[in-house]
């Protein structure tokens, strides 16, 4: 069968301009690959993009580890994982990183026994459910009242930056390439973005815990497209920053190696663990 | 006699008003406190960051320009915002930063200026005195034995505030100098224009003078450039208004459509049988408790983001607020028409169409347009949730909080777009109820 | 008998009507093709069809429900979890009503003419209103929550802004209609501005205003709940985290949402039901007055 | 056309509004019913009008029951049998033409009244009515906009739109001042003397009823308990309508204006006249 | 007291309302006001108590020129010179008291009336005033709920509240039916009697200036036209005023209720007296 247009979902992290400037060019390829008309959807989190990939409204997107969990785990037939974003160095991981105001006298994880700790969004990876299942095997329970006095949700990274530096939250939790150096905010990540802006200054913070390196998060197709269509369009951004290396780094959020292969298996892990989350929360 | 009486009863009823004047104060005096406890009112004052709000009041009007060098490469590269779609060209390269003998001096306002120097050497030089600062390729070497209150120092990075908010940032990879600039740079053209940095006056004579495209005349030129602007957006932005006024219309005049039929299954004196009165009446209750806003979360699964979907919520919800309104109003409506055109054997259709209709029309009237004014406000907020329209654009350029010029100039320009619609609403309200 | 011979009406009432016909022929035929194009627009722009759509409209709500049911046991125990939240997304809106109505009664009164302390002002204080009835209570509470910090303060200010706006216009058109006589009484007393106010026009307003208020209070529990998605704490706040989370907590998210719903039903009640009242016994008042 | 009431009988309830009432018109004649408030003047005449249904009885009119009638045989007898209110029951917001074309909905199709297709016929003779009323200046003016006396006659244009055999009003005058009440009157009366149309009409004045009437019904809790012409209607007669006392005096109740004077008499004719 | 005004003037836009009227009152009297529709009247009463401002002239009490306060001074003038109005003006959603204590919000604090902290006296002495113009019975009643001659007189009892040196009252009995116009009037002419308040009304009838004033004086198109005693005032004097021609009738404008039959009177004590 055919198709009579694509769609792709682009996750949040910029704001939706850049997003739509960012990806243009991929819509253009994609239009001349496909020879259907493309459009491109910003929705304001990430449950709008795993949303519009579940109800069959968005056809491929670049999701967060967790976020291809949440797919998976609604609807195993949703949606399959094709590429991932690969680092200049070969590897495709990122890390989440705890930090916290260091006046505030914070240097280690145990120093935050009875203060408040903030996480972003529900379904990021980094900014919630690596931390939420990393953290309690270390002994630092997620049960409000237990170790933590309170776990609040900030709604996205750059909330929870925010929201340390203001000292509403005792501590965050955020995402980084772990690359470059602390006072730089790393070479990317939520941290350097704020840097760079000139919202925090990294003199202010400590880090205070790093997790086990995190898969990027997959690009995804959605299963019912036809099998060409899905060769095509992986085929076409693999080969992407061959074809086009500027547009891979407004598609890729920063300078890459490109997309490589991955498989489901990749995010066992994740899957494993989202499970494990959604059992203690209920 | 009659006066004792009657003063006593007066003495209790002053006393009675007396009671209620100042109990009702007292009341609301009390429960603000408890509110102020409950929502610790004092300890915010703690919290509050108010160099966030100058922050934010200074980037309303204002821009920064960066230069940074990269102290590994030993690049220096000058830019608005640090944006990488807006770093100036060589030959574009900002006045205030100018080569010298020994490097690159970059003045900065009230007799500042930094000069990058060689091997990382940075010299920041104020009105008090000069510093000096190296990168090196393990840190940051600094030797300013009392630093003043605006310098944050560590061996690892050293930021200095400037006054009018300029900042200089020395890491060991970057070292980077803000300057802040009055106004909304890039806002008509950006640096791929050949119109960018012309006067108004350059803009008026290339206006009117020979084409530079041949293909197209200047002023087209221009507009396109301005339509296309890399940086605002211009033309995203107006597509984003209208998407919104787009939402909110849909969604208030098809809720509308919609409810007029129903209003009367739920009205007592149209629709007798309790059991279908109550069932609609439920309907409507449920329709307008879930808010718009889940509505949009409901929707989006099926439609996906969208201005569809947004105009569904609101469709949704607006269908229960408006059955319950014009429900109330048909059964407010005056009988006596109605048994007037009856008592002449009109059927129970003409009844309605000439004696129900002309009473309950302006009512009907103002208050869809008294909603497609507050839906507009409504559907900025949707579309934060759902994608579309301004409020995305405004929320997105919120939470990354690194435009705030742009933020301004989106609440500037939904505050706008509610006040006209404000505006047209009321005057079609005027005009349509009068006639 | 007339000066105007009745053929001659008729003529000229015939060709008002074929006019008015004409008219509002050509208005619904505007309005419709509006409503139609503007659904197009809609639907193209959107990422799914609303003909594609409508068979999965009931796809989420089964998948939560059905989760729920399943979970059912544990819903009473997530309320209760929520309980304190609903308290603050109450207090939010109750406070920020109260607020909002004190400020938009001074408001009203500065700026109807006629009432104004000021007259040289007043359509300065109305310009007042409008942009503060314009602002979206969102971008307000974004504002100061980056300023304050998240938690129920900067939605209290926000939505106290936007209810002086809305109801400051509203109180201002019923103090408009309010009879003069009375303040001209009271000013042949020798009374100042407050009193001729306090005395004179809100005796006369207070039902309607108390109604316009209890109204918004209404409004502003669901604005309450809408911020808490955004960030400002309550109800809300829990809602979207249960919501987004998706499965596997729906029955977090179906016991939230039962409680906000529930509480919006009961307060629309409660409110509808006094507003009826008051209005009520205002017209038996007037009715009282005429016999 | 001959109007033959047999024990029209009407409950609400437990209270009997109107309780066997017979009486018979066998030609043309303006009727004035009295009685005091709660009698079942109104009852009575809207069971006529089928506006109310009868409990009992039957509403023989040249023969055929009107009150069993059901649907749109009863419509059309509601058609042929017009009603005029004491609050005239016009519908405000619309001008005057529309609501005297209103008599018509019953005779035209619902799709071309619904979408305002009057014919110019009708229009034609909704302004000759309204000419001979004296308010055709007001056509096209809204409804709400008249004075009282005005939106009565507007009412009782919309009744001869409707070309009835019998013209029912309910307290006609009640809400109108002396002066206006007299020109509705007149032209209640106008209307019997020069179309020969029956006009039954609720009064709450005896004066009125003498001056006006052919022949007066008194009615008393529902029963009728006086038919007979207007001169035999002594005061002592007007006190047992009434249930009054030895007290009673018609000064009490009476609207009328005193025996017209010449200045009257010329402002009523330059009323009439616009 | 004397009241001296001296070319007092009130000009609306190029309209003149009141143009130099010019008059002294030496000692407490009641003082009539006539004129047709527009004259001025109200106007010159409303200068009087300041509700609206003199374009030019000066009114000397006591050898203070009045019209030339401002702010408190001109606040407290109005609180000595009490107004009633034709349509009475009281707060309709308040009980009698409250309306009647309103006369003191000038006396005493702002705090306080806001707080309604009226001393026991004031609230005794709001009663007895209440009691003296026989309503004390409506004292806790809202005002709207009474009858249009109660309400004035409630209205009257405010001013009397205010302790007042001149009481002005603009149409007192125009809303009112002759019934109780009669009670208002007698209200106002007692309390002049028993007070020794000077009273000036402002009056469209000629027979209620007649009986009720001891000097009338009569406005036309602004200006003051005739000043002198009810008896001087002719029927040739009153076309003057009026402006009318010889067809001028005085009964077209009189509301006067005939010379008092026993069973009038009867009521009128009646109402009196509750
Ligand atoms: N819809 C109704 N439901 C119950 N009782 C009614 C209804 N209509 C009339 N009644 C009662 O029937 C009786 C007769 O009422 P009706 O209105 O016919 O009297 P009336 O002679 O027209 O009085 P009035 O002069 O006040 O109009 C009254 O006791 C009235 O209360
Ligand atoms: N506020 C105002 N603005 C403009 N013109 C006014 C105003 N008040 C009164 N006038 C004009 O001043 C003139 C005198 O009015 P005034 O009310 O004093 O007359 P009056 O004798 O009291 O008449 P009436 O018997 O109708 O009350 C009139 O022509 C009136 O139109
Ligand atoms: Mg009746
Ligand atoms: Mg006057």
């Amino acid at each position: 069968q055919d198709i009579k247009e694509f769609r792709i979902g682009v996750l949040g992290g910029e704001n939706a301009q850049e997003r739509m400037t960012n990806n243009e060019c991929l819509a253009k390829h994609t239009q001349e690959t496909l020879g259907v008309p493309v459009r491109i959807f910003t929705p304001a989190d990430y449950d709008g993009v795993i949303q519009g990939l579940l109800g069959g409204t968005l056809d491929a997107a670049i999701l967060g580890a967790s976020g291809y969990a949440k797919a998976y785990l609604t609807d195993p037939e949703s949606v399959e994982p094709v590429l991932v974003k690969t680092n200049l160095d070969g590897a495709s991981d990122y890390f989440s990183v705890g930090f916290a105001r260091k006046d505030s006298g914070i240097a280690s994880m145990d120093d935050l026994k009875g203060k408040v700790l903030g996480f972003g969004d529900p379904n990021s990876t980094s900014g919630y459910l690596i931390p939420a299942v990393e953290m309690p095997k270390k002994g630092y329970s997620m049960e409000p009242g237990a170790f933590f006095k309170e776990i609040k949700f900030t709604g996205g990274h750059e909330q929870t930056i925010v929201a340390v530096n203001n000292g509403d939250i005792d501590a965050g939790v955020t995402w980084a390439d772990g690359l470059g150096n602390w006072e730089d905010g790393y070479n990317s990540g939520a941290l350097r973005k704020a840097v760079d802006a000139g919202i925090v200054d990294m003199n202010d913070m400590v880090e205070i815990w790093r997790s086990e390196p995190i898969p990027e998060g997959p690009l995804v197709v959605r299963k019912a497209l036809p099998a060409d269509v899905k060769a095509k369009f992986t085929d076409m951004m693999a080969n992407l920053i061959k074809t086009d290396k500027d547009c891979t780094y407004g598609v890729a959020g920063g300078e890459t190696a490109g997309f490589t292969p991955v498989k489901h298996d990749n995010y066992q892990s994740i899957i494993e663990a989202r499970k494990l989350e959604e059992q203690r929360g209920s | 006699m009659a006066t004792i009486d009657t003063n006593i009863a007066a003495g209790r009823l002053i006393s009675r008003k007396r009671f209620w004047s100042f109990g009702v104060p007292a009341m609301v005096v009390v429960y603000l406190a408890y509110v102020a406890v409950a929502f610790d009112l004092g300890g915010l004052a703690g919290r509050a960051r108010l160099d966030n709000g100058a922050l934010l009041m200074q980037d309303f009007w204002s821009y920064k320009i960066h230069v940074t060098r990269d102290n590994r490469r030993d690049e220096i590269t000058s830019s608005i915002e640090g944006m990488r779609n807006a770093t100036f060209s060589p030959e574009q390269r900002p006045d205030f930063v100018s080569d010298t003998a020994t490097g690159t001096r970059v003045e900065l306002p009230q007799g500042n200026s930094v000069e990058f120097g060689a091997d990382g050497l940075v010299t920041l030089t104020t009105p008090d005195g000069s510093y000096q600062v190296r990168a090196t390729r393990t840190g940051v070497e600094s030797d300013i034995p009392n630093p003043p209150k605006n310098f944050n120092i560590s061996d690892s990075r050293v930021t200095a505030y400037l006054p009018e908010g300029a900042r200089l940032t020395v890491t060991r990879a970057r070292t980077e100098v803000f300057r802040r600039q009055a106004g909304w740079e890039l806002f008509f053209f950006d640096l791929s224009s050949e119109f960018y940095g012309k006067s108004w006056g350059e803009l008026g004579a290339l206006a009117v003078g020979p084409r530079i495209q041949p293909d197209q005349s200047n002023i087209g030129n221009m507009a396109h450039d301005f339509w296309t602007n890399g940086i605002w957006h211009h033309g995203d932005v107006a597509w984003a208004i209208f998407e919104t006024i787009l939402m909110a219309f849909l969604g208030t005049f098809a809720a509308g459509l919609i409810s007029v039929p129903l209003a009367f299954l739920a009205a007592s004196n149209f629709t007798p049988l309790a059991v279908v009165r109550q069932a609609v009446r439920r309907i409507f209750d449920l329709l307008r408790g879930v808010d718009a806003l889940i509505w949009t979360v409901i929707m989006s699964r099926a439609f996906g983001p969208g201005p569809l979907t947004g105009s569904l919520a609101i469709l949704l919800t607006d269908t229960g607020t408006f059955g319950k309104l014009f429900s109330e109003a048909l059964e407010n409506v005056d009988e006596k028409p109605i048994e007037g055109l009856r008592s002449t054997g009109a059927g129970s259709i003409a009844r309605i169409r000439w004696a129900v209709i002309p009473q309950v029309a302006p009512v009907i009237l103002s208050q869809l347009l008294y909603y497609f004014e507050s839906n507009t406000r409504g559907a900025t907020v949707i579309g934060a949730i759902t994608g579309g329209g301004i409020g995305l654009l405004l929320m997105q350029a919120m939470q990354t909080q690194q435009d705030w010029e742009h933020v301004a100039y989106y609440i500037l320009l939904i505050v706008l777009m509610v006040m006209v619609m404000d505006w047209v609403s009321g005057r079609l309200r005027a005009r349509l109820i009068k006639g | 008998m007339t000066t105007v011979p009745a053929d001659r009406i008729a003529a000229a009432y015939h060709a008002q009507l074929s006019r008015r016909r004409a008219y509002s022929t050509v208005l619904w035929a505007v309005f419709v093709a509006l409503l139609v194009a503007g659904f197009d627009m809609a639907n193209s722009r959107n990422a799914g069809g609303f003909v594609a759509g409508l068979p999965k409209v009931l796809d989420y709500p089964a998948a939560l429900i059905g989760e729920a049911w399943d979970k059912i046991g544990n819903l009473p125990g997530h309320m209760l979890r929520a309980l304190p939240a609903l308290v603050e997304t109450l207090n939010i809106a109750a406070a920020s009503t109260l607020l909002g109505t004190m400020g938009g009664a001074v408001m009203a009164l500065l700026a109807t003419s006629g009432l104004a302390p000021f007259p040289r002002l007043v359509p300065v204080f109305r310009r007042i209103l409008d942009i503060a009835r314009a602002y979206p209570e969102m971008v307000i509470a974004l504002v100061l929550i980056f300023v304050l910090g998240g938690g129920p303060v900067p939605a209290v200010i926000a939505i106290a802004f936007h209810t002086v706006g809305a109801l400051g216009k509203l109180f201002s058109e019923v103090a408009e209609n309010a009879s003069m006589k009375p303040v001209e009484g009271l000013e042949s007393v020798g009374a100042s501005w407050l009193q001729r106010m306090w005395f004179g026009i809100v005796p006369q307003v207070a039902p309607n205003w108390a109604s316009y208020a209890m109204l918004r209070f209404e409004i502003n529990i669901r604005a309450s709940a809408i911020l808490g998605f955004v960030g400002a704490g309550g109800i809300g706040y829990e809602l979207r985290n249960a919501i987004s989370w998706g499965q596997g907590r729906y029955d977090a998210a179906a016991a939230i949402f039962l409680l906000l719903f529930g509480t919006i039903v009961f307060f629309d009640q409660l409110t509808s039901m006094a507003r009826n009242r008051l209005v009520r016994g205002q017209e038996q008042g007037q009715a009282g007055g005429r016999i | 056309m001959r109007i033959e009431a047999e024990q029209i009988t009407r409950i609400f309830g437990t209270a009997t509004a109107v309780d066997a009432a017979s009486f018979v018109i066998d030609r043309p004649m303006v009727v004035g019913i009295i009685g005091s408030s709660g009698a079942g003047k109104s009852t009575l005449l809207r069971m006529v009008n089928r506006l109310t249904d009868a409990s009992a009885g039957r509403l023989m009119i040249d023969g055929r029951d009107v009150l069993a009638l059901k649907g749109s045989d009863k419509r059309a007898w509601q058609a042929d049998c017009a009603m005029i209110f004491q609050q005239f029951n016009l519908v405000p917001r619309l001008d005057v033409v529309s609501n005297v074309l209103h008599g018509l909905l019953n005779k035209r199709g619902l799709l071309p009244t619904l979408f305002n297709m009057w014919s110019r016929a009708d229009i034609d003779r909704a302004c000759q009515i309204l000419d001979r009323l004296g308010i055709a200046e007001q056509a096209t003016k809204r409804a709400e906009a008249l004075s009282g006396g005005q939106q009565q006659r507007v009412a009782i244009a919309r009744a001869l739109m409707q070309d009835p055999k019998i013209i029912l009003a309910d307290e006609p005058i009640a809400s109108l001042d002396p002066m206006n009440a007299q020109i509705v009157m007149d032209t209640l009366r106008r209307i019997h003397d020069e179309d020969g149309r029956t006009v039954i009409a609720n009064l709450h004045t005896l004066d009125t009823a003498r001056r006006y009437c052919d022949r007066v019904i008194g009615m008393r809790k529902g029963r009728i308990v006086f038919d007979g012409m207007p001169d035999q209607l002594t005061t002592g007669v007007a006190r047992d309508i009434y249930g009054a006392g030895a007290d009673f005096s018609e000064a009490t109740t009476s609207t009328a204006i005193e025996p017209p004077a010449a200045a009257d008499r010329a402002y009523a004719d330059r009323l009439l006249a616009d």
